[in-house]
């Protein structure tokens, strides 16, 4: 038996899946926030996947990914002090509840 | 020019009105009224040293081979319609232009007298206005001076209009009336729809003849010539034709329809009897006397192209002769005063309009016959006496109306012994009206009726019955108002004749009245400006009057004294009576064309197809654009999971579509 | 021929990687739900360092599993009472989720079956990348060189503490 | 600066420069901001009246130009664009009109409340508009000052009017902006084919004529374009229905202004672009608008007769007015055109004149339901005999300026000698029945009578500023009815270009 590309990639496929699953059906803005990560992790272990095993010798998709995780970083610092703010105004993270902004 | 003085004729009533109008508020009502007399005075009097130059002076070029010329002592343009095509405003004597002078500022200096005492006091209380009617009375003669005086067809048009509107005005007098405010509105609405043939009328003679002058139109080179020049006019009569009659028919019937509004005729005649409600004198100046020959006038006017032009005044002579026994059979049964005196007018100035359209007994008539003419000489000695007696019973009714307010005969009765001038001024006029000689309408009437009889027997027996009619109605009135029975006093006050002021005008009228007959209208008014040999028939004259006793021996003995014979005879054919009475329903049936026709047919339907159907659909357009901007809008929900869905099924489409793709290629 | 251990940990690592995901999803503990995203960070961590990726592997669990999972907790218990359950989640709701994920994840599938030509590549040899050539690849500005983005991303970073201060900050 | 030297361009200034002194005069104090507007207004009357003196010494020297006291000075050299200026005889009569209602509207407003500094502004800043829209003869310019005649209508009847006048500013505003969009398509379009192959296009109204390169089947979608363009503004059916709604709502001196001189840039529009431009498409497509226009003049005239608001009776009788210039200016011959420039110019002055007694009697009343008043000339003598005369002037009485307009469209329409153009002269002549029919109407509901309203009794005349906005209108009224040729003399040259492009494909009555 043989690790093969798509064996690394199955994995990653869920791991979306379950990401948008959790995008789309909770409430919780910061449950949110979680399957985006999942989300994002899973495409990051695409970019290590495919470098890793079609292009060996060249490290594109390793530093996308490393950037990508500081940028996913700086990202959720931002959007969790956002929700925060949010919370202190309406003392809610319901994203139901956040729609003043709607229309 | 020796006639250069005229233009103050016109200019004096015209300053009058202005001063009045603007000035009047401020200065007190005696003032006015004395201002008002004196500018009517010097107008009346420099009026009559036109007309009597005009018709008595030489050598001042009116009278050139025994032919009277028409002047024109003043013609600048006005207004450019073409190079050609101008209108101009100006001055014009001939001979009905000076008649008319003398008529007009006869009777309108006679109404500012009698309208000192008239109109000082209403129903006694002091009147409103009374500046106001002054200046109006300045404007209406100013406009009748200027309409008598026109140099060209347009100019007539214009100051058709402004009599139109001081008629308007004056009837309107009474504001706070209903019915005066009903009648104004009326009239003028009636004669504004003429005058919109009238319009169509000068477009057409206009275009086709390229000018709307007289001189152009009517007079040629010299009178005699007018025959040839409107024929020439009519162009090649072959080409301009619609519905089987030429251009230049159109256009006369449609001019005639314009008189016709102004004159009443029938069926444009319904406004004259409502336009009473205005003050009575106002009645004797422009309803009775001057404004209501204003269709004679014009039709006299173009009297040469009308006679070259047979089918219109075919029409214009059905359309008279009905009038005038239409209007005389109404006034046999009218109640109030001032209306029989109305009809009264509608039936006399329809015996003008026959008079007129006679006049062309043979068709072409190319050639010139003795007796040609009669009708118009007639007309406008009808024209003249008429305005003269029929301006003395209005008055003459003012007076009455003034002593027992009330326009009711059934109020009156047995006045005889209180107002015995009044009286006296009122059966001068009567039987000037009926015919009798030697008063004054029986010597035009008599020309009218003689020239009816040239144009056919029909005609001549017709006019003469109306002729007797028309005895028998004045007279009826005349009884039912002076004897009858004993008057019952209703008010504190007696009856009694009218101050001086009301009593002189009547006086001197029912002078003229006697003696106007003895003017030598067939020297003065003939349609060339020649000299028409006339005699008097005997036959015919004997017959009218003849018919005219019968007329007044019947009413003598209806209405002499009370009696049941006129009830009996109501009642003896009712429905004939009240019809007569209804004025033969007409008022109902314009009534029931502007309301329920035009009101409610026609307009409504028109606004509310605007409001609905336009506006709405300017209205759908704009909501239709905000329910779809609604719609979009719920895309933009905020919701970003609902925006994943939407993303992920784009996705999905995108992969179904490269499937597709791939599966195709 | 894969070592049997090699495929024993990439079964072991998928399988958390699977579970935990659906874990993280599924329960109503927010902060249990953060706390199977840490695991799932780990197995992912995991996954890189048998690829051989270990300075990347570090940065996951470095960053990740230590930045911004301890920033969710923070945020988990400044908003939330211990314990407390979030939102039931609504029955159509749920449906709508399932099949929009399997639509994703659909599409990815067919995308990898159809395209995948490279689908049954292994692994080859070691590409241990060594820290220094990675230091200087990340800092060179030959070709392969990464210094623009490098300081690109510092920039970022600096704006992103700037606002988080801004926004967070009490007014 | 060359452009400086020219006296047209100081229609524009004036106008600005009051509105500068108007933003630096304090909210409150209200007789500088009178003072103010009432100089730029008499300024503008002033100047207006020099141009009338300009002009007519310019052709009485012989200076037959067709327009005088040009200038163009290049504005935005890619395009072409010019600030170009001149007048003929029509511009020169409109600007004096829009001179003289400005300074009626001026006291008509004299009371303006709240805001009078800003209304003034808006008011100024449409006055700018107008007279600049005038003075080009650069369809850029053009284009340009007609927008800016038409935004400042939307503030003034949403912030100043009343009763339903968010609705009615945004309708009327819409709809003219959407027929400034035909107008722009269109305009563009005539740029494009403004010239022949190989010369620079051109937006200047006289080279476009001098090259006259536009193509036939072009012309057959640019004049529908334009003449619809403008025909919204010159409220013609059936695109009129801003105009009753935008009328009721507008504040006096805004409907004056609009009625009076927004709506003629419609018709002034029509000839100088649509038909002086485009001679091919309007002889083939006239019928069509000749149509529409016929059908404005007795429709809006039935409607006006069961109107019971007095500013609906008026904007529909504008309808009626209106439709007879653009019906006048269909029928291509020069006497028409000439009727069609009078009865701008008496529309204009009347209809102001209106809408001032209206917005008068409204101001004492508070109903312009003609149900609920009457007797009015007993209460109040001179907006009564005002109004009377107003009326009079709308029916066509000789003497005042309704009469010699009408008249000379009748004139001139029916100089053509095809059946159609025939038959709808006289049923647009037939609306002069019509009119007397409503205006009577309304005179004796609202003016005689008995008094409806016992409260109406204490209610007072005019005030001397309103005495002026009227006495100002009536006698300019009365100076076109009286003498007539004085004006007719001015504008009746001016379309003779314009007739002579048409004569090629239109049999032309000289």
């Amino acid at each position: 038996m043989n690790l093969t590309l798509l064996m690394y990639l199955i994995p990653s496929i869920i791991m979306f899946g379950c990401g948008v699953y959790g995008f789309l059906t909770r409430k919780n803005m910061i449950a949110i926030m979680i399957s985006l990560e999942l989300m994002l992790n899973s495409v990051d272990i695409n970019f290590v996947v495919f470098n890793r095993f079609l292009f060996p010798g060249q490290f594109e998709g390793m530093f996308f990914t490393l950037f990508a995780i500081a940028i996913a970083a700086a990202e959720t610092a931002l959007a969790l002090a956002i929700i925060i703010n949010v919370f202190r105004a309406i003392k809610n993270v319901d994203i139901n509840q956040i729609n003043k902004l709607k229309f | 020019m020796p006639f250069n003085y005229t233009i103050a004729v016109i200019a004096i009533p015209l300053f009058m009105f202005l001063f009045l109008g603007l000035a009047g508020v401020k200065m007190s009502r005696k003032l006015t009224g004395v201002l008002g007399v004196l500018g009517m005075l010097v107008t009346t009097v420099l009026a009559y040293g036109v007309a009597l130059t005009y018709f008595f002076g030489t050598g001042q070029g009116q009278v050139v081979d025994g032919v009277r010329q028409a002047i024109t002592v003043w013609n600048p343009d006005w207004l450019s319609f073409t190079k050609t095509l101008v209108v101009r405003m100006g001055i014009m004597l001939d001979p009905i232009a000076a008649m008319m002078l003398v008529v007009i500022t006869t009777v309108s200096f006679m109404v500012h007298l009698y309208s000192l005492g008239y109109m000082s006091d209403h129903h006694g209380n002091a009147e409103k206005g009374f500046q106001r009617y002054y200046a109006f009375l300045a404007l209406f003669t100013f406009s009748m001076l200027g309409l008598v005086v026109a140099t060209n067809l347009f100019q007539i048009f214009i100051f058709f209009e402004m009599v139109g509107v001081s008629s308007y005005l004056l009837i309107g007098f009474y504001y706070t009336s209903p019915a005066a405010n009903h009648a104004s509105k009326k009239a003028f609405i009636v004669t504004r729809l003429a005058d919109f043939f009238f319009l169509v009328g000068i477009m057409i003679l206009s275009y086709y003849s390229g000018s709307f002058d007289f001189d152009t139109l009517v007079f040629g080179s010299n009178h005699a010539n007018s025959l040839e020049v409107a024929q020439s006019i009519i162009g090649n009569p072959g080409v301009a034709t619609f519905m089987g009659c030429s251009a230049m028919t159109w256009a006369l019937t449609f001019i005639f329809i314009g008189g016709a509004g102004k004159s009443a005729m029938y069926p444009l005649h319904i406004w004259l009897p409502d336009a009473m409600e205005g003050p009575t004198p106002v009645s004797a100046l422009i309803h009775a006397a001057t404004m209501v020959v204003a269709g004679v006038f014009l039709v006299a006017r173009l009297f040469p192209l009308y006679v070259v032009c047979q089918a219109a005044m075919d029409v214009i002579l059905v359309v008279g002769a009905f009038t005038a026994f239409y209007a005389a059979a109404i006034a046999c049964v009218q109640s109030d005063i001032k209306r029989a005196l109305a009809f009264s007018t509608i039936s006399q100035i329809a015996f003008m309009m026959t008079s007129l359209a006679v006049s062309s007994a043979d068709g072409a008539l190319i050639e010139i016959h003795e007796g040609y003419g009669l009708g118009y000489m007639a007309s406008m000695f009808h024209l003249f006496t008429h305005a003269m007696f029929k301006a003395l019973l209005f008055l003459c009714a003012g007076a009455i109306i003034h002593a027992v307010h009330s326009n009711e005969n059934s109020d009156m009765h047995g006045l005889h012994k209180y107002m015995p001038i009044t009286s006296i001024a009122f059966l001068i006029g009567c039987l000037a009206i009926a015919g009798i000689p030697p008063f004054a309408g029986f010597w035009s009437k008599d020309e009218i009726l003689v020239a009816c009889y040239n144009k056919g027997l029909g005609w001549g027996i017709w006019m003469t019955m109306v002729a007797g009619l028309t005895a028998f109605y004045m007279f009826r009135i005349y009884f039912l108002i002076f004897f009858w029975n004993k008057h019952e006093v209703h008010t504190e006050h007696e009856p009694k004749d009218q101050p001086w002021t009301m009593t002189l005008p009547l006086i001197i009228l029912a002078v003229i009245s006697i003696v106007a007959g003895f003017v030598p209208a067939h020297n003065m008014v003939t349609w060339d400006g020649g000299h028409l040999h006339t005699q008097l028939d005997w036959t015919v004259a004997g017959t009218s009057v003849l018919v005219a006793l019968v007329g007044i021996g019947l009413a003598f003995k209806m209405y002499y004294k009370e009696n049941p014979l006129p009830e009996r005879m109501a009642s003896s054919c009712r429905g004939l009576w009240t019809a007569a009475y209804k004025r033969f329903y007409m008022d109902e049936l314009y009534q029931f064309i502007t309301h329920k026709v035009i009101f409610q047919g026609i307009c409504k339907p028109i606004a509310w197809f605007d409001r609905a159907i336009i506006d709405g659909f300017m209205n759908m357009l704009a909501v239709g654009t905000q329910h779809a901007a609604y719609g979009v809008r719920r895309l933009q929900s905020g919701s970003i999971q609902g925006y994943v869905v939407v993303y992920f099924l784009g996705a999905l489409l995108l992969a179904v579509i490269t499937l597709i793709c791939v599966l195709v290629f | 021929m894969e070592s049997v251990g090699n495929i024993i940990m990439y079964f072991i690592i998928a399988i958390a990687i699977i579970a935990f995901s659906v874990l993280t999803v599924t329960t109503r503990k927010i902060l249990r739900s953060a706390t199977y995203l840490l695991f799932v960070l780990f197995a992912t961590a995991a996954l890189y360092f048998q690829m051989d990726y270990h300075f990347l592997g570090a940065v996951q669990i470095a960053v990740y599993a230590g930045g911004i999972v301890v920033l969710f907790v923070f945020a988990i218990l400044l908003t939330h009472k211990p314990g407390a359950d979030t939102q039931a989640i609504t029955s159509h709701r749920k449906w709508l989720g399932v099949a929009v994920a399997m639509i994703g994840a659909l599409v990815c599938g067919y995308a990898l079956f159809s395209y995948g030509g490279f689908c049954g590549k292994q692994l080859i040899g070691d590409d241990g990348l060594s820290i220094d050539r990675l230091g200087q690849m990340l800092l060179s500005t030959d070709k392969f060189g990464y210094l623009l983005p490098f300081e690109a991303v510092s920039v970022l970073l600096l704006a992103c503490i700037i606002g988080g201060v801004v926004i967070a900050r009490r007014r | 600066m060359e452009i400086f030297s020219n006296i047209l361009i100081y229609f524009v200034i004036v106008p600005l420069v009051t509105l500068l002194g108007l933003a630096v005069c304090n909210n409150r104090g209200m007789a500088a901001i009178r003072t103010v507007a009432t100089v730029g207004a008499t300024v503008l009357v002033a100047l207006a009246a020099y141009l009338v003196y300009i002009f007519l010494h310019e052709r009485g020297m012989g200076n037959q130009a067709e327009m005088i006291l040009q200038t163009s000075v290049m504005w935005y050299a890619p395009f072409n664009i010019k600030l170009a200026l001149g007048v003929d005889g029509v511009s020169v009569v409109m600007i004096l009109l829009s001179a003289f209602i400005v300074f009626a509207g001026v006291f008509a407003s004299w009371k303006m409340n709240p805001l009078p500094k800003q209304f003034f502004m808006w008011f100024f800043l449409l006055s700018t508009g107008v007279f600049g829209f005038f003075i080009s003869i650069d369809l850029f310019t053009m284009f340009m000052f007609y927008e800016v005649a038409l935004i400042p209508m939307y503030l003034l009847i949403g912030v100043w009017g009343s009763g339903n006048k968010n609705y009615s500013a945004m309708k009327l505003t819409l709809m003219l902006m959407g027929g400034s969009a035909f107008l722009m398509l269109g305009i563009i379009g005539i740029y494009f084919h403004s010239t022949p192959e190989g010369i620079p296009h051109t937006m200047n109204i006289l080279d476009i004529v001098r090259y006259d390169a536009i193509p036939h089947n072009w012309q057959m979608w640019l004049f529908p374009l334009t003449f619809v363009g403008f025909g919204v503004l010159g409220a013609m059916f059936p695109f009129h229905t801003w105009s009753p709604d935008g009328h009721a709502s507008a504040p006096t001196a805004v409907s004056m202004l609009h009625a009076g001189v927004l709506m003629k840039l419609g018709g002034y529009g029509c000839f100088r672009v649509a038909i002086y431009l485009m001679p091919f498409a309007a002889a083939q497509l006239g019928w069509i608008f000749l149509t529409l226009t016929g059908i404005s003049i007795v429709y809006g005239a039935f409607s006006a007769c069961v109107q019971t608001d007095l500013k609906y009776i008026n904007a529909y009788s504008s309808v009626s007015h209106c439709g007879m210039v653009l019906f006048a200016i269909l029928m291509f011959n020069q006497t028409a055109m000439t009727g069609a420039v009078l009865q701008m110019l008496s529309h204009g002055l009347m209809t102001a004149l209106f809408f001032a007694l209206i917005g008068m009697i409204y101001g004492r009343t508070h109903t312009r339901d003609i149900r609920e008043m009457g007797g009015m000339m007993h209460i109040m003598p001179y907006l009564g005999v005002g109004y009377v005369l107003a009326g009079l002037a709308s029916l066509g009485l000789p003497g005042l300026s309704g009469f010699v307009a009408e008249m000379t469209i009748f004139i001139g329409s029916y100089e053509n000698a095809d059946v159609f153009r025939r038959t709808l002269t006289i049923i647009g002549a037939s609306s002069i029945v019509i009119t007397a029919v409503y205006i009577l109407r309304v005179v004796a509901k609202l003016l005689f009578g008995a008094v409806q309203n016992e409260h109406h009794r204490e209610l007072t005349d005019a005030s001397w500023d309103e005495r002026l906005s009227t006495a100002t209108l009536i006698l300019a009224v009365a100076a076109i009815g009286c003498f007539p040729n004085f004006f007719v003399n001015i504008i009746s040259d001016s379309f003779v270009p314009v007739v002579n492009a048409l004569k090629a494909f239109f049999p032309v009555v000289m």
